[in-house]
């Protein structure tokens, strides 16, 4: 499996170009564009995840919203206590909370706080994924009671505001483990950060979809209860999956808290969590370089042109979904291998792969 | 299979290198992106060019907030073109920057990042909502921006690098409070959106009541968005309050006061006092519903000034003739004007310098004569109770007589004492 | 007491809303299996609708005639909404039968574009809509106690279109044509059943009522671009939690989710409410995943 | 004489909806043997199957495994995981992946989500798969998209999967259903060399395909067993004459449908 055929070798050119252009960006780019770079590549991460579930397993998610803020909002409250010294924060003044919460005590620790970051949104998808996928609930009906959740959850954020910041979130941040997270130095470390956890988590998700398990899962998207007669059961793994892909989401969540400085409900909202099935879709579902790619273009395309056509820009964004789930599903990276394939795929019927790998 | 991955490696590294090239290509301070005629990104092109000043205009042009805010942009457009039209600032011309907030926090603190970063904006005007202005604060003090926020809020709050041309609490809720209180009776309803401005508005509130002999009978909060008031009223009813002191927001305003009046209760059986129903929002909720109905502002399109009597003229001359005014978009106008008065006083654009020439700076705004009060940056307001007539227009009821000095933290009042901030 | 019959009038009332709202789904989601995510902006091309209606009726006819623009307003609704509906149906929802979840994106994008169509033709505010005057006040059952016209108004209206699609469905020579091609497609088919026509009927009518409702929610609510929002997960949970595929699980779960809704809400708060309204529907399905009135069948998936 | 039966399933009946599919019905398999379970369409031959690997849940009667385990507790997975395979009407395999992904999946060994993710493939494990494809003549489409087989094709990769699962009993629902003429010989020889490792059901319609294999044959009608015995004695007898056989000798025609 591992010989070096020059398709390989050039597979691996184009990682290690892709890695290098990404570490070196920072020679090239201002410090406001490779803070928006960094903010995407955290989105690129939310999409591995994303995809993960929805191109791999066939579970449609439409509250990784939730996961991808549970895991900022720990990681915001660990800044906003940084930021306050300790003492509660300012919004729990005005909402007439004198005394810091229980629960936000261990958020003075950063590593907690990291922790938390990554095991909140699993253990969630957790308990989630064993009602739901034990219990059989899948395909449409899983993704509605996403959405509910979804509902659940901003609705008790927005509520609970002495504790949670309400509708204004939790922002205003000083500094990270000491250093001033306004800083251009600073900015520059988690930007590194970011790309050496986007690689980490490629590289994981490939081995994942590589492994026994993913075709596994791929087995579950092909026809579940044919997995479950061979011996399978796909609850469990429907589960483990979807809670690594909440997992990610987290990560990915902490990494946008640091680069933007704010988090608030609406990120958990059903619109941020729509759009987030929208870069795996456009980019291409069933390819992990299609995910990242997908997060990468469609919002660096979003800030780009939303500023010139506000209006036109939902318009375009609306369209580009309708053509792109209607006409094709695969995506961008399904429509690219497509061209590029089309002249030799016609002479077999069958949609054969006839260059294997070996 | 190995095959497609390669293909997809190759087109992420076009697409990298477009988006690096995009970024890059931005990155030069005199920026390129002026392929677009409009004339607000054209602004782009001339960098810090002389004869030119940059400012940001930073609202939600689509989303949900993009109902209140179109508006406050046309206002604080009107009064750039005006100001140009009289020769500009410092003989330069202001050409506006306008960013798109999405009603979405974080892209407004992305938005101003880049408007005080990239396109080195001499200040910005933006926002509506509270949790807009908290994302951008940080933002703002990072960089040692200046941001005029145009809109009534909780107060509690007083940035450097930020001015305020909104009521603060003590300049649109407490002296309607006490109004109340006095003409309407004792007995009091808190009905609110679930949000910032809501909760602690009515922390406030509460604190007043006790201390003026005022009786809380019930407070209550509604998801945003909620449209359905039938329990709610019947939750009103069953409390018997003399008034209902309405923060709803934006689309529950229409839901709670048609579905009030399906239940039989008019402005007759029961007051109601709102703070966030101006002229713009009675179009929207429908007059039959809503007269008789109060609301407590620091400007009506009626106000009875020569400047205002001018500022409506222009607006529905720009804008058309079924348009409005109303506070927020007479406060936005106020901003832009206040900041052009600065700069002149200033000699200059430089942050500090104007900061320190707006201290005390008084114009003749439509709603009367406004101060900038130089420790808080807030400015000084008269405040308004208006009755919502049949011609969707405010009566006024009552006025503070002169511009009430702002006081964000509330702490000329003592019963305030348990609201201010520990530190 | 009184505040007990008022309580389940309210209950009722929001109950009969959802059911509006949701019955239009019941027919796209319940029977094609198409999730429309752009059912809200269908409703609220509705409501549009009777804005324009009265704006029409307000601009060439006598006053006096003004009243009535609410009994043209229904129809017209529907109409309005029924061509949406074809045209969705023709250009795009086609490609998509057998894809629920695709069907559940691409019509999220419609939906975007037609708020981003509606925002840019009718301004973002909301627009006034003035109830007809015979809609104003209500029955007055006893003292304190007023069941407001309009609340009755819609529990009628629900009532006439749930009649008169159990007619359609079940009574009509077009209704069994549909039975027949949502049941077994390709049977249909070779009996001569034109299924494309009846797959974009369907759509049409399930479109339709939703204009309806649209049409219905003016005399409560906001009429703003964004309306269709607020009542598209609702409507979802309604037909998921009564039972997909079936016209009484949709009454059932509407009445259950609007009178839970009432006693929630008036027992803690609207927002603690709503939230306790979903943790109970989540409960409830994993209990019941078919929902209400599940249907079974033999099929392996 | 109940230590050799590997399979027995007592008065199930089966109900959809006040439906009675199945009814009071009484089977029993021994060890190694091969067994074809026939009858009118609607006899619930299908819901027999459906019972015995857990995807149907009887109102009533049990169902043993090896006269301890009782099937009708488990969980399909559990059941399939105990040794009893089952390959459904239509060919279900995993269109998206390979062939040899849809073996290698299918292949007896751990399956928890831990041995999975860190498995590797053995020799031991190539060489199983390798002569698996070679006993189904796939090995030239080993690298194909399942989805991509020929109808018969499909059937033998089910097969073929069903085998690497090494169940003790195997439950195969119209294997030649949709077949041409050679395909269904070949599919016969491959039942042959399966019959003689493991006991093996069979729902069938083709007579003629039934008839080239010696064994026994259940006949089922309404739900009901109506008759057991050797496809010759069976023939015989009038009551399945008259229910099934009676009225269309002429197998063919009834393939179909089940």
């Amino acid at each position: 499996m591992q010989k070096f055929t020059p398709q390989r070798i050039w597979i691996l050119i184009g990682y290690a170009a892709t890695a290098a252009a990404l570490f070196s960006a920072p020679l090239f780019v201002s410090d406001f564009r490779l803070n928006l770079l960094a903010k995407f590549l955290a989105f690129a991460i939310v999409a591995l995840g994303l995809d993960l579930i929805w191109g791999y397993t066939g579970i449609l998610s439409l509250g990784h919203g939730i996961f991808f803020g549970l895991g900022a909002y720990a990681m915001a409250m660990y800044l906003k206590l940084e930021a306050s010294g300790g003492k509660p924060p300012d919004f729990m003044g005005w909402s007439g909370l004198k005394e810091l919460p229980l629960f936000w005590q261990p958020f003075q620790s950063f590593w907690f706080a990291v922790a938390m970051g990554i095991a909140i949104p699993a253990l969630l998808a957790l308990i989630l994924g064993y009602v739901t996928f034990r219990n059989r609930i899948r395909g449409v009906y899983f993704t509605i009671l996403t959405q509910a959740l979804v509902i659940i959850t901003t609705t008790l954020l927005i509520g609970q505001q002495a504790f949670t910041g309400g509708t204004n979130g939790l922002t205003g941040y000083s500094t990270v483990l000491g250093f001033s997270i306004g800083s251009p130095e600073t900015k520059r470390v988690l930007y590194y950060i970011t790309v050496v956890a986007l690689i980490g988590i490629f590289v994981f998700c490939r081995y994942i979809i590589g492994s026994r398990f993913g075709k596994v899962l791929r087995a579950i998207r092909d026809g579940e209860n044919r997995v479950r007669f061979i011996g399978y059961n796909p609850a469990i793994y429907q589960m483990v999956v979807f809670t690594i892909s909440a997992a990610i989401a987290g990560i990915a969540g902490m990494l946008f808290v640091l680069h933007v400085g704010i988090i608030s409900p609406s990120m958990l909202g059903i619109v941020p969590s729509i759009e987030m099935v929208l870069w795996v879709a456009i980019g291409g579902r069933g390819t992990l370089v299609g995910a990242a790619l997908g997060a990468i273009l469609m919002n660096w395309a979003k800030s780009e042109f939303s500023t010139a056509y506000p209006q036109g820009w939902l318009f375009f964004m609306g369209l580009l979904f309708v053509v792109v789930v209607v006409f094709m599903p695969k995506g961008v990276a399904g429509l690219v291998s497509q061209i590029k394939f089309r002249k030799k795929r016609r002479e077999p019927k069958h949609e054969g792969v006839r260059n294997p790998a070996v | 299979m190995k095959k497609r991955m390669f293909y997809q490696c190759g087109l992420l590294l076009v697409a990298l290198t477009i988006v690096l090239a995009g970024c890059g290509g931005n990155n030069k301070p005199a920026s390129t992106n002026s392929e677009t005629d409009k004339p607000t990104n054209a602004a782009n092109t001339g960098g810090s060019a002389e004869g030119e000043i940059k400012v940001g205009i930073l609202h939600s042009q689509s989303g949900t907030m993009a109902i209140s805010e179109v508006s406050v942009i046309d206002a604080e457009m009107m009064a750039i073109d005006e100001i140009n039209a009289a020769g500009g600032v410092l003989g330069k011309k202001i050409v506006p920057v306008l960013e798109d907030g999405a009603s979405d926090w974080p892209t407004f603190a992305e938005k101003a990042r880049k408007l005080i970063s990239e396109d080195k904006v001499a200040t910005v005007f933006g926002g509506w909502t509270s949790a807009s202005r908290k994302a951008m604060k940080p933002v703002f003090e990072e960089l040692n921006g200046l941001l005029w926020y145009p809109v009534q809020y909780e107060g509690l709050e007083s940035s450097p690098n930020i001015f305020y041309t909104g009521a603060t609490t003590n300049q649109q809720i407490v002296p309607s409070v006490s109004w109340l209180l006095e003409n309407r009776g004792k007995k009091f309803y808190l009905l609110g959106s679930d949000y910032v401005f809501p909760r602690t508005a009515n922390l406030v509130i509460k604190e007043q009541l006790k201390a003026e002999g005022g009786e809380l009978v019930g407070e209550e909060y509604t998801p945003l968005g909620h449209t359905d008031y039938s329990t709610l009223i019947s939750k009103i009813k069953a409390a018997k309050p003399d008034v209902v002191y309405n923060t709803l927001n934006g689309d529950s305003n229409v839901a709670f006061f048609k579905q009030l009046k399906d239940a039989g209760i008019t402005a007759k059986d029961l007051t109601t006092l709102s703070v966030s129903v101006a002229e713009e929002e009675i179009r929207g909720i429908g007059v039959d519903v809503l007269e008789g109905h109060l609301a407590a502002w620091n400007y009506y399109q009626t106000t009875d000034t020569p400047a205002n009597k001018t500022f409506v003229e222009n607006y529905k001359k720009k804008y058309g003739d079924e348009r409005v005014t109303a506070d927020p978009i007479e406060a936005g106008y106020t901003a832009v004007y206040l900041w052009a008065a600065a700069v002149e006083k200033a000699g200059s654009t430089e942050v500090d310098k104007v900061k320190e020439a707006a201290k005390e700076l008084e114009w003749d705004a439509p709603e009367g004569k406004v101060k900038i009060d130089g420790a808080t940056q807030h400015i000084y307001k008269t405040v308004r109770i208006g009755e919502v007539q049949a011609n969707g227009q405010f009566k006024e009821l009552w006025n503070s007589g002169e511009a009430v000095k702002p006081d964000p933290y509330l702490k000329g009042y003592e019963w305030a004492a348990s609201i201010q901030p520990t530190e | 007491m009184e505040l007990f019959l008022l309580q389940l009038f309210n209950g009722l009332s929001i109950s009969s809303i959802l059911l509006l709202v949701a019955l239009g789904l019941a027919i796209t989601f319940g029977l094609m299996k198409v999730i429309n995510m752009a059912h809200g902006e269908l409703i609220m091309i509705g409501a549009y609708s009777t804005y324009l209606t009265q704006n029409l009726f307000h601009d060439y006819l006598p006053k006096s005639m003004f009243d009535w623009y609410f009994v043209l307003a229904v129809p017209v609704s529907f109409a309005i909404a029924f061509v949406f509906g074809l045209i969705l149906e023709m250009s795009l929802i086609r490609f998509l039968y057998g894809r629920p979840l695709d069907s559940l994106l691409a019509t999220w994008g419609v939906g975007l574009v037609l708020q981003q169509l509606a925002r840019s033709i009718f301004g973002a505010p909301n627009v006034a809509v003035t109830s007809p005057a015979w809609l104003n006040g209500g029955l007055k059952i006893m003292d304190g106690t007023l069941l407001p016209y309009k609340r009755i108004f819609i529990i009628a209206l629900v009532i006439a279109c749930l009649v008169a699609m159990y007619f359609y469905i079940y009574r009509s020579h077009e209704g069994r044509r549909m039975r027949a091609v949502m049941q077994n497609r390709d049977m249909a088919a070779c009996l001569g059943v034109s299924t494309r026509r009846v797959d974009a009927m369907t759509f049409a009518i399930g479109s339709g009522i939703a204009g309806i409702a649209g049409c219905a929610l003016t005399l409560l609510g906001p009429i703003g671009p964004s309306l269709g929002t607020y009542y598209i997960v609702d409507a979802f949970m309604v037909v998921v939690l009564g039972g997909v595929g079936k016209l009484v699980g949709t009454v059932l779960g509407a009445m259950g989710i609007g009178m839970f809704n009432t006693l929630f809400e008036y027992w803690t708060n609207a927002s603690l409410g709503k939230v306790l309204v979903f943790v109970c529907i989540v409960a409830f399905l994993q209990w019941r995943p078919m929902g209400l009135v599940a249907m079974r069948s033999r099929s392996l998936d | 004489m109940k230590e050799s039966a590997i399979l027995l399933c007592d008065d199930v009946t089966v109900e959809f909806d006040g439906f009675k599919a199945v009814q009071g019905m009484n089977l029993k398999l021994e060890k190694g043997e091969l067994r074809f379970l026939i009858g009118p369409n609607g006899a619930g031959k299908t819901t027999m199957l459906d019972v015995i690997c857990g995807k149907v849940r009887p109102s009533m009667g049990r169902v043993t495994f090896h006269g301890k385990v009782d099937i009708t507790k488990k969980k399909e997975h559990q059941i399939a995981e105990l040794g009893i395979g089952r390959k459904f009407q239509a060919p279900s395999i995993f269109p998206s992946m390979t062939v040899i992904e849809n073996l290698e999946i299918a292949m007896r060994q751990k399956r928890s989500v831990f041995a999975t993710l860190f498995a590797k493939m053995a020799e031991e494990e190539r060489s199983r798969i390798d002569g698996q494809l070679a006993m189904i003549g796939l090995q030239q489409k080993a690298e194909w998209r399942a989805g991509g087989l020929s109808h018969g094709e499909k059937q033998w990769l089910e097969i073929g999967m069903m085998l690497l699962q090494e169940p003790e009993i195997l439950l195969l629902d119209e294997p030649v259903a949709g077949m041409t003429d050679k395909e269904t010989d070949k599919t016969g020889e491959l039942l042959h060399q399966i019959a003689r490792k493991r006991s093996v059901v069979v729902v069938e319609h083709d007579m003629e395909f039934v008839r080239n294999f010696a064994s026994k044959v259940t006949v089922m009608h309404e739900g009901r067993l109506l008759k057991e015995g050797s496809m010759d004695e069976v023939q015989r007898d009038d009551r399945v004459a008259e229910v099934y056989l009676g009225k269309r000798r002429d197998a063919d025609v009834s393939r179909s449908t089940a």
